[in-house]
Parts: structure tokens; C-alpha cells; sequence
């Protein structure tokens, strides 16, 4: 066992702080203009502290995988409070696929606008009738002409409003086996027969959107892979996507939250720290987190060293991550008491309403990114080699 | 013996659902949750049936009926989601100003008159909270008091004493909650006209008991709306090629949350008999019975949801609507975990 | 509603009352010898305390049905502490299954004793291979001249060691469906080839026991119903079986021990019950046991009113009032810390090591009579009406 | 940087689970439970293997490895149920008495004596027992001491004093428990002569930090082979014509299973791995490694049970050993309540 990273990787950190220091002012806030916002994007770049990996022919840095690297650049940029690399769709999703699978056209038409933050994405995977059997999708495209013409509807599309461009499943091969029938597209928000609502969810914010297609036209070329390999194309990522879920990290930090709160609110004059069922609770959480902040540490390790093996420590994660957050959150709004149920327009909620939206939030990621039940599928069948359900007789 | 709904029971649970089935849809209570409409037009269909009235005595100008009665009704509130003032007004009001005014008590049973409850801070004071009585005029605050919408405010001060207030006569403030099919306000004492209502501890908290049981029914019937949308919605939703409510993991889900809730139906029903008739037992039921349901639906709630997959957490649905009423329920007049400190009190297990 | 039982049963517990006193010393005690035991039991079925609503044909009292005064009687025997009507599954099960289906000679042959004590009964339903899905069973019988030859195993009988008959499910049809090759058939333990096998559990004890059959002989006319039909004449009385199982009225008394125990014991010198988060756990139970006992009285409610249907309410009981109980006892464990080890042979044991052995005891009801996930199914089928499991393709 | 086990680590794991798996089947564990025999025959072959060396430094006759390589072999013993002193003798007492008695020490690693661990009235005294020392003489009563057949008692004393006492100096009594696998005995002073080992209550808590690890680990063990065993009789186990393991309720039971428990494999390794390098870590992990998976091993001690059926519950498979071992390292040296109440203390959150 070997906690630290080393001396060569403390020099990297320490660069990264001097870097951080000697440009905090050039950082954008959540009120800088989008220009800004562009060119801090690009002095990372070029410093190496985002697109890190990045071939330089596609507008990234260009330096070799370095998880450790990665870690630290995360670490300092979220403890130094300033904003780091740009995230998005796009930038997480769709360009790990580009560099995979897309041709070298599409990567150099592709990934630099997208890293530089020129071109926003969003995701058109999940539709009303296909959640947890996403392969059922069934918006469709019909080669017509050298277009695709795409109809159907796209849910939980989150910045379909903010998006330039969008990367989507669509069925292309409609007597193919399900999983073999779907296609790989990415075209552009502005095409004509594109109509975004917004979702309103359970915690009062549109936090996602619906999207309609109606005869929406896009080049044939557009497509990334061939046609029907669409749904291996998106699932390399779908996995990287889950693995983001449940992160004990912001876990931890709400945990501190929690802490400052019940040091703070009181009930009925007595501290509520000094309540004893409710700091129970909190150590019960207290003891949770830190078998999930140890399990990451394993899985960092499992990447950085051959032959250690946390498979099973990574298909945890997203099912023992959401439900640790929910309780964390209901603690919250149950030491509050009456005070809990302040929402919104109220000039007595504390921490800004968080623990309500974040109690709800944290429901909707057990749903979403593939549900508890499906997670338990999972750990089941490919954790620990249990049969599949069996197909029913028809 | 008999411990199950009468005739008249029946029939009165009969009419008020009818009503609510076709006055209170989804988009109703939408309606009301953005504030384009108020409930007052719900509050008069309501009082048509009599339902203000309920259990206000007969030479009062009331229906004369008990608290089993009452727990029919809120269950029903909750089933549907119903905003209204009847917690406060019908039922807790009723019980405090009988024999001291009359007068109103007649008013709120011909619909002419709501009365708020402020009994937050009696309960357990928040941070810089509370109030204080002197000279009958009232001085301080009271948060997440019951309906914007009344006329009056039944106050409990800190110590437990019983004050009626004119809405007019206190700085009154929408205070929003996660439940928007309920309104509370924040209402500021300042040297306020009150007439003092009663001395008597034993008065508040009759008025809190019969409270609690509502609140309780009000999860009982919002949790059995939940079961009932998530047991439907499986045995639509298909996935895999078979209804989601094929899959044994969802049909536990269901079996879990039917479990849970069903015996709480037994619970409402027997501390709202006690409250009429085992004044020895009331209190002791009453705490678990709120307590104990506010477990259960919290469990119902979350449970509900799940099943519903993305649905559920949309407003598509409206399934949040009685997500969040239970949480209203659970937090009001007393959070489990202190209710739970009360029963053992009662029983001198602590002190 | 109304609680109470009305003056006509008040009066009729005043009888009970009375009769308890003047008798009070002939009610055997578990030291009792075996005659004392069978007389006690004909007193109480010549007063109408037991075998009440049995025909006096078939040896019973004869009284109408009336579920108000059997109560009042458990009531009133439960409250003395003497004992009341012998129980057992001859008398729990059989008889009632004799009564509904069973030939007018069987009535005649076999109720008599049985109510009496004279004849005791195991039952032979489970084996190892059909826990849940009882209805595979092999134990098979072929018929031989005019005998039924049985070969083949049980699994869960208790009482086999003390039993002069047993009750007993076989396969006599191989090639009919599963549900429709059983038949229920009636033989005396001593015959030849039978041999009993104590079960120890993980309480340490044999509370159940293993029953092998080589070639065992029985008359053919010692069948009950029609060859093929066991399975119907079994299943009435599993129900029955099923219901009596997460009783809220053992729950309670458990209960109440647990209060004496939090009272007197201490907690590195401070009195358990002062304990809030034990407290706190202690409440929540009774909270739990309150609402089993009043969903306990809408069941026998609706049992007495006609159009009162509480049949979730039933179907619930075993799943949640099994749990409770475990529960429970795991509270009473975990209040006394490391002295909630003592087991056996240790004079620091509580309530004589009960909360361990309950706590194991709870599980195995958890497991037995229908586990928990045949009473999901139970209930989300018959009770909310969700589709069963599809068949799967072969 | 590497969190996880080394080459030398993964051998160390290798070697004892090999001679685990021929020496200590479950019908040795029978005999033992049994008393038909005790746990020396196995002991004698740990000690071939170096085991009560372990973490005894060489210059003191031992192997000079530390606490994460401590946790595998405990995270073995509790996979296979082992009866042994190990977490007594090999562990708890070689640390107190470093640089104390290092003569027995060196015995310890040599395997010729055995010192048993007497601390439970020191971290919560029992009603009628305690310990109290005066003049290096012992009085009092100290229950569920570990290892009945120890040369040695460490004792603590209520104020955290450590004395060592030698069996002959005590009337020892076995204390049967749940959990055959492990003996426990009542020692009873009357002015027994005792040697002081120390004042310093840290000295007691070090002791007190890897015992309770160890503990820890063993649950580890002990779950994961109830989850192995749960996974692989649902594998063969066949109902309603398929392997029961085909059914998601018990696909979904074994997942949970694992879910909880995987990462307390990592929490068990850090807290090993901070006793020997992260001082100001140490007890704050300890506290919550303990109490987190006495909670999830508690879980899964029911879950796996349940998944085993009727089969779980017979003595038949045994797998009631692993059940009862769970049981007993949630209690002993410390509940999850007291344990989080500790970390509590350690936070300066709790008085």
C-alpha cells in the first residue's frame, strides 16, 4: 500500500497550484461572457489541463494517458475553487466516441470546435416508450436521397436549448434484431423540423428537455460507424457515463454542509448536533461515505496497477452513491423539522433550498443512468455470474 | 364489534370522492400549485357537502360527526391532493373554539369564516422564532402557519397557551414550501391584539392530537394514490418486450409498499376512534400513528417513484405532487423522531 | 365502529372466567404426566373450550361457529396463563381438513382421538428439493395390490419423533401435471420402514426433523379426497397455516419483556432505556406493533361483518409481523451489547438466551411457511393484481 | 501510489488460504463448536506458518509485517470460521505488551504461549463487573474475556490500566456464546497479583484500534464466504423448474449483498493501512470501519440465510458458523452504536 503519488507527481501538482495562482484572474465566474469563458478554455488546453490527451492534430495538448496527472489537475482545480476544463456532453461523451470509432474527417471536422467550446452538444438517446430498454428506441430514419430523414422523440435531452449540434440514436434497420437496428447520427440543432421543450421535473426547474423530429433532414454522411452499429458505438461511453454517478467525493462535501448545518440549527433551543438519533444518523452516513471514498481510491489504484482487479468496486458505485446522497440529503430536511419544508420563494430556507432539490435530484439519478433495479442486474449478472432473467415463452 | 366503515361511512367516503374525482383533477391542483387559482373555489364545493361542518356538533350548526369521520375525509384530501384549508380550519379550529366561540365555530361551519393554526412553535420552537403573550396582545413569530387564505389564526404561544388573532390584526407572509397544494405563512407578532382562547395545555393539545391524526390520513391516502399510479403505470409500461409489472423486482417494490401501507389504514382508523372515545389511549396512538406513517410514506414516496423510472420524476405525471405532500405531512405538527421522544414520555420511559 | 364485544359475550367471558377459576387446579403443567394432560383436554371440550364448533359425532362440542367467543376464550386462557386446548397440527390442521374432505369413516376414525390426544399428528408436506415450489414434490407411491408402496423423503416435520400418524403428500400420478399427480395420504408412524432423523436448526436445537420412507406400506383406502387430488385438499389449510404466522400479540408480549430488559439493564452504568438512539429504535417498533395489532382486529372484524374486505390485510400479516418479531429481538441483542452473546451454557444469559434463539427463530419463520419472496409474490399478484412471472422459453 | 495488495501480500493471502482450505474445513469447525476438540491442532499450523509472528518485529523473533497484512489473515479466518487466538494473542496483546514484555512476546511468535484479552469493562462496563486495580493486585469480574485456553490475561482495568495476569492467578470460567468458533471466558480477581503493563490509556487504545480492525475483517471474511456460499447455492438450487438464481428478487438480494460489502474490503485496507502510517487517522477510521460493516455484515448474515431457504436455517450447511461469527464481532469491543458514538466524540461533535 502506497498512498501518495510520489515525488515527480507532487512536482506536477505544484505546478498545477502555480499555474492556478498566477492566472486565477483570467478564471471566468458563472457571470463572465461566453467569450471568456472560450479563452480560459484555451489557455488550459494549451497548458495541459483539459483536452490533456487529445491528439494536438485535433486541438488537443497531446500528452500521453496519465490518470494520476488527471487526478491531481481535478483535485487542485476543485479545491482552488476557480473553474477547471469545460464540461458538457460533448466534450465527456461524445469526443472519447470520436476518438474511438469516428473517421479521421469527423475528428478533425468534429473534436476541436467541441473541446473550444465553439460547438455545444447535446445527447438524443432515451425516448418516452425506451428507458431501461433504451435498444427499443424508435425514432427512425429513412435513407431518402444521400439524407437521412429523421422522425420520432427524444427525452431527458438536458441542454437541447443551449445545443449547436446533437449526436443521436436513431433506428435505421427496422427488420435488423433490436440491438443491430440502430444508427449513430450527429447533426445540427439548427435542421429544420426540430422542436425543443422543456421538461419541467419534480424539483420546479427544467433541468431537461423533450425533442420532436418531424421529416428532420441530415447528409447521409453524418453518421459515425456504419449503419446498425449505433448502439456499440454509444455503449463504450454509456458505461463511462454511469461510473460518474454516485461520486463519493460530492458526497463528502455535502456531508460537511450537513455537519455545519446541525451545528448551527437548533430544535427547540437544544443544538441539533446535540440531538442524539439525529447525529447517529449522521455517523451511519459518516461511516458510509468513507467505504465509498476508499472504494474510489481502489479503483484509481486498479487503473494505475496492473493486474488489480475492482471490477465489481466500479459496478457499486452509481447504485451505493445515489442512495448514500438521498439519505444525506433526508437527513438534512428531518433535522430541520418544519424548517425542512422551506422551498423556493421562502426566506427561511437554508443553504438555498439544496437539501430539498438535491433530496429529489438525487431520487431522479437513482432513476436515471440506468436505475437501481437495472444496477442490481448488473452486479448480478456480471459481478457475480448469476443466469440472466430467461427469455419468456412467447 | 366492528372495526371497519359503517354505512353512513361509506356513504359519506362515496360523496366526497365522487366530488374530488371530478372537481379536483390533476390539472386542478396544477392549477392551484402555480398559483393562477386559490382553493377557495375547491372550499366551497366542499362546504356544499357539508365538509367544514363535519364534525362540528349539531346545535353549533355543525353534521355532528367524529373523528373517524374526519380521518374519511382527509384521507380522501390526500388521495386526490386537494388543496384546502380543512386540517386547520374544519377540524383543529373547531375543536379549540368549541364552547369558547361559538360564534365562529357556526361561521366556519357555513363556510362564512377560515381559521388558521399557528402551532409550530408550541411544538418546538425554531431559531428566533416563537410566542410570547402578555396583556392579550401577542408579540414575536410563528413560521409555516396553516393557510394564507383566513380569516383568523388560532396561535399557540410557547407555552402552550391558545390566542385567537384577525388576520388583520398580524403581518401575515406566504412562506413556500415543497408542497404546493397546501399554503403556510409567516406571521409576525407585534404587540397584536389576541383574545386568549384557553390556559389549558390539555385544550392545545387535544387540538394537535386530532391535527396529527389528519395529517397522518392525509399520508395514508396520498401513499394508496401512489401504490395505485405505480401499480397501473407498471401494468402499462412495458420494457423488454413485457410489462414492467412482469418483473419480479417491481412486483416486490409494489408488494413492499401494499405491505407497508395497508395496516396503516387500521392505524388511522383506530386513533381516530380513540380520539373520540379512548381519551386514555389518544395521545400515546396519536404520536405513533403520525409517527409511524410518516415512515411508511416516505418509503411509499420514494418507492413510487422508482417504479415510475424517468416518469416519476417529471412533472409530466404530477406523481410529485404527493411525493411532496407526504413530506409535508411528515415535517408538520411534529417530525417523527419527536414524536417518538413523546411516546416515551408518555409511557415515562423518558423524560 | 365498535370495540367492544357486546354484554351477550361480555357475560359469555364471565362463564370463561369463572370456569378457569374453579378449575384452575386440574389444568395440567408442562410437568404433567400425559393422562393428566388428555383429561384436562376432555374437561375443556366438554365445557366447549376446545374442539368447540366440532360436531359432537366426531367427538367435539358441537357449537355453532362464532369467531367472537373462540377469541374471548384464547383471551381469557392466554390472560390465566393455564393451559388451554391441546394444539399441534393434527388438531390445527388435519382435523379441519378431515372435516371439509375427508370420508364420513375418516371423520369417524380419526377426528375423536386426535382432539383428544390420543392420536398425534406430523405433517409431511416439504422436502428438500420442493421448499417453494412444494408442488414438485417426489416422495412417490405406487400402488401394489391394495397397498400404497411409499418411497422417498420429508424434510421439516416436526413433532416426527412423538407422532403416531402423519399426514402426508405423495406423488401417485407421474404423468400428470405437477398440481394434479399429488395425493394426500394418512399412515401410522410405526409402520415399517420409517425412519426419523432429527433436524438440528441454527438455534442449536432439533426443532424439526427429516422423515425417510423405504417401501413403506399403507392401505389403499387411507387416501383423503381422490388420487390426484392432495393438492387441493392440502391447500385450504396452508392458508390456514399461513395466518398463523407474525401473530402482533407474541410481538407485543416480546415487546413488553423488552421494556423490562431496557429498564434494567445498563449501559456502562447508565440505564438502557436512557439509551436515546435505543429508545428511539424502541419506539419505532411499537409504532410497528400497533399497527399490526389494529390491522389484527380489522382482519377478525371482517371475519364478523359481512362486506368488510380486508384480504390485503391478511395477505400482509406473515411478511411484516415475521420481520417485526425479528426485529425485535435483534433491538434486545444489540441493547445488550456484548452480553447479548451469552448463549447456552452461560449464567449471563437474559430472558434464558430467548433473543438470540428468537432472533434466529424469526428468521426461519421469515424463510418458512411461504418466504418472504413467495409472500411478495402473493401479494403483489392477489393482492394488487400485477401479472405472475411469464413461463419461461424452453 | 497503490491501494491494494502487493506481490508479497497477495502470497502471504495465498499460502494461509491454502492451508485454511485443507485444514480447516467446516466439519473441523463442527468438531470444534462441538468441543470435541479445540482450536490447538489449528493454531499449531498457523504457527508453522509464521501467523502469531506476524507482526511481532524481527528483532523480537518475529515476521515484522504490519496491520494490512494482520487484516488479510483476520479477512481469512473470518472467510473460513477459523477458531484460533488470533486476533487475541497474535495481534491485540503482542502490541501492548512491545517494549513491555518482550520475552513474551518472543514466546507468542514462537507459538509457546498465549496471552487472551480481558477490555470489554474498560470500554463499557457491565452491570456488576468491572475491574479495579491497587498495589499490582486485581479485583473485580471481566466478562467475555477472549480465549479460554490463554497462558496470559491482558487485562484493562475500568480506567484503561493494563495488567497482565497469568491464568493461574484467576478463577476462569468459559462463557458460551453464539458463536462457538471462538471461546470466551469470565475472569474473576480476588486480589490476584498482576504485572502493570501501563498507564497510558493510549497504549490500551492502540490495542483497542487493531483489535477492532481485525474484527472487522474477520466480518469481511465472514460475508463474503456467506455471499459466495448464497451465490453458488442459488446456482444449483432449482424451483419452480429453473435455478432460483434466475429470479431477480434473489439476483437482486445477492446484488445488494455485494454492493454493501464490496467496498468494505477497501475501508478494511485503509484503516489497516493507517494504523501502521496515518496516526491522526487511525481511530476516527477504526470507529467507522467497525460500526459501518457490523452494520452491512449484519445484512448480509440475514440476506444470504434468506437466499438458502429453509436450507439456511438447518445446521446441514453450517452456514449458521458464519452467521453467529458475524453476530459476535458486531458486539464484541465495541457495538456500531458505541462505536459511533466514539467517532462522534472524536469530532468533537458529542460530548
Amino acid at each position: 500500500m502506497d498512498l501518495s503519488f510520489g515525488s515527480e507527481y507532487e512536482t506536477f501538482r505544484t505546478e498545477v497550484r502555480d499555474f492556478i495562482t498566477n492566472n486565477r484572474e483570467n478564471a471566468p465566474s458563472s457571470r463572465s461572457n461566453p467569450a471568456d469563458a472560450k479563452q480560459w478554455q484555451k489557455t488550459l488546453i494549451e497548458n495541459g489541463y483539459t483536452a490533456r490527451t487529445i491528439p494536438e492534430a485535433y486541438g488537443g495538448f497531446g500528452a500521453k494517458p496519465d490518470i494520476i496527472r488527471s487526478r491531481i489537475i481535478a483535485e487542485e482545480f476543485a479545491d482552488s475553487g476557480i473553474q477547471g476544463g469545460m464540461g458538457g456532453q460533448g466534450i465527456s461523451m461524445l469526443v472519447p466516441t470520436l476518438l474511438e470509432v469516428g473517421s479521421e474527417a469527423q475528428k478533425l471536422e468534429f473534436v476541436k470546435p467541441t473541446i473550444e467550446g465553439d460547438m455545444v452538444w447535446c445527447q438524443g438517446y432515451s425516448e418516452p416508450g425506451a428507458g431501461s430498454d433504451l435498444a427499443s428506441l424508435r425514432t427512425n430514419a429513412v435513407m431518402d436521397g444521400d439524407d437521412w430523414v429523421i422522425n420520432g422523440q427524444k427525452i431527458w435531452t438536458s441542454t437541447a436549448h443551449l445545443a449547436d449540434w446533437i449526436f443521436c440514436l436513431v433506428r435505421t434497420e427496422p427488420d435488423a434484431k433490436k440491438h443491430h437496428g440502430i444508427s449513430f447520427l450527429l447533426f445540427s440543432m439548427d435542421t429544420p423540423g426540430i422542436e425543443i421543450r422543456p421538461l419541467v421535473d419534480m424539483t420546479g426547474v427544467a433541468n431537461f428537455n423533450e425533442v420532436f423530429f418531424t421529416d428532420v433532414r441530415v447528409p447521409a454522411h453524418q453518421i459515425v460507424g456504419n449503419r446498425g452499429q449505433g448502439w456499440q458505438v454509444a455503449n463504450a461511453i454509456l458505461s463511462h457515463e454511469r461510473d460518474m454517478l454516485g461520486n463519493p467525493d460530492a458526497a463528502l462535501s455535502r456531508f460537511n454542509s450537513l455537519i455545519d448545518l446541525m451545528q448551527k440549527e437548533t430544535i427547540a433551543g437544544e443544538k441539533a448536533i446535540n440531538h442524539p438519533v439525529f447525529r447517529d444518523r449522521l455517523m451511519q452516513l459518516q461511516g458510509r461515505i468513507m467505504a465509498m471514498r476508499f472504494n474510489d481510491m481502489r479503483i484509481l489504484s486498479s487503473r494505475l496497477n496492473e493486474g488489480q482487479d475492482a471490477s465489481l468496486a466500479r459496478m457499486i458505485v452509481k447504485l451505493q452513491g445515489t442512495e448514500l446522497r438521498h439519505d444525506l440529503e433526508g437527513l438534512a430536511i428531518d433535522v430541520l423539522g418544519e424548517l425542512g419544508l422551506a422551498y423556493g420563494d421562502n426566506d427561511y430556507t437554508r443553504n438555498n433550498g439544496t437539501w430539498q432539490s438535491q433530496y429529489m435530484y438525487q431520487l431522479g439519478l437513482i432513476i436515471g443512468g440506468g436505475t437501481s433495479q437495472i444496477q442490481k442486474n448488473i452486479i448480478s449478472e456480471r459481478g457475480l455470474e448469476m443466469p440472466r432473467e430467461p427469455r419468456p415463452a412467447q | 364489534m366492528e372495526f371497519g366503515l359503517s354505512q353512513e361511512q361509506t356513504l359519506l367516503q362515496d360523496s366526497v370522492n365522487r366530488f374530488l374525482n371530478d372537481q379536483v383533477s390533476l390539472d386542478e391542483v396544477r392549477k392551484v400549485a402555480a398559483a393562477d387559482k386559490d382553493d377557495k373555489a375547491i372550499w366551497q364545493g366542499l362546504t356544499e357537502l357539508g365538509i367544514p361542518a363535519l364534525i362540528i356538533p349539531e346545535d353549533k350548526g355543525g353534521v355532528g360527526l367524529g373523528a373517524v369521520e374526519a380521518a374519511i375525509v382527509a384521507e380522501l384530501l390526500g388521495y386526490h391532493a386537494t388543496p384546502s384549508p380543512f386540517i386547520s380550519s374544519a377540524i383543529m379550529a373547531p375543536v379549540a373554539l368549541a364552547g369558547k366561540r361559538d360564534d365562529l365555530v357556526a361561521n366556519i361551519a357555513a363556510g362564512t369564516c377560515r381559521v388558521g393554526i399557528a402551532f409550530g412553535e408550541a411544538i418546538a420552537a425554531k431559531d428566533k422564532a416563537g410566542v410570547t403573550a402578555s396583556n392579550n396582545k401577542l408579540s414575536g413569530l410563528s413560521l409555516f402557519a396553516l393557510d394564507i387564505d383566513a380569516d383568523y389564526y388560532l396561535v399557540a404561544t410557547n407555552d402552550q397557551q391558545l390566542y385567537l388573532v384577525t388576520a388583520n390584526a398580524v403581518k401575515r407572509n406566504n412562506m413556500a414550501t415543497i408542497d404546493l397544494t397546501r399554503t403556510t405563512c409567516e406571521l409576525v407578532f407585534n404587540e397584536s391584539e389576541a383574545e386568549l382562547i384557553s390556559t389549558d395545555t390539555e385544550d392545545f393539545n387535544r387540538a394537535l392530537d386530532i391535527g396529527r391524526i389528519m395529517l397522518a390520513a392525509d399520508t395514508l391516502g396520498a401513499g394508496q394514490n401512489m401504490i395505485d399510479q405505480a401499480v397501473s403505470y407498471a401494468k402499462e409500461r412495458e420494457q423488454f418486450d413485457r410489462p414492467i409489472a412482469s418483473f419480479q423486482a417491481v412486483k416486490h417494490m409494489c408488494a413492499e409498499m401494499a405491505a407497508g401501507l395497508e395496516p396503516c389504514r387500521s392505524m388511522v382508523w383506530y386513533a381516530a376512534h380513540a380520539y373520540d372515545n379512548l381519551p386514555e389511549e389518544t395521545r400515546l396512538t396519536t404520536c405513533h400513528t403520525k409517527a409511524h406513517i410518516s415512515e411508511v410514506g416516505k418509503f411509499v414516496a420514494k418507492t413510487s417513484t422508482e417504479v415510475h423510472g424517468g416518469m416519476g420524476f417529471t412533472d409530466l405525471v404530477g406523481l410529485h405532487y404527493w411525493f411532496k405532500r407526504i413530506g409535508f405531512n411528515r415535517q408538520l405538527l411534529g417530525s417523527p423522531e419527536l414524536l417518538r421522544q413523546q411516546a416515551a414520555q408518555l409511557q415515562g420511559l423518558a423524560a
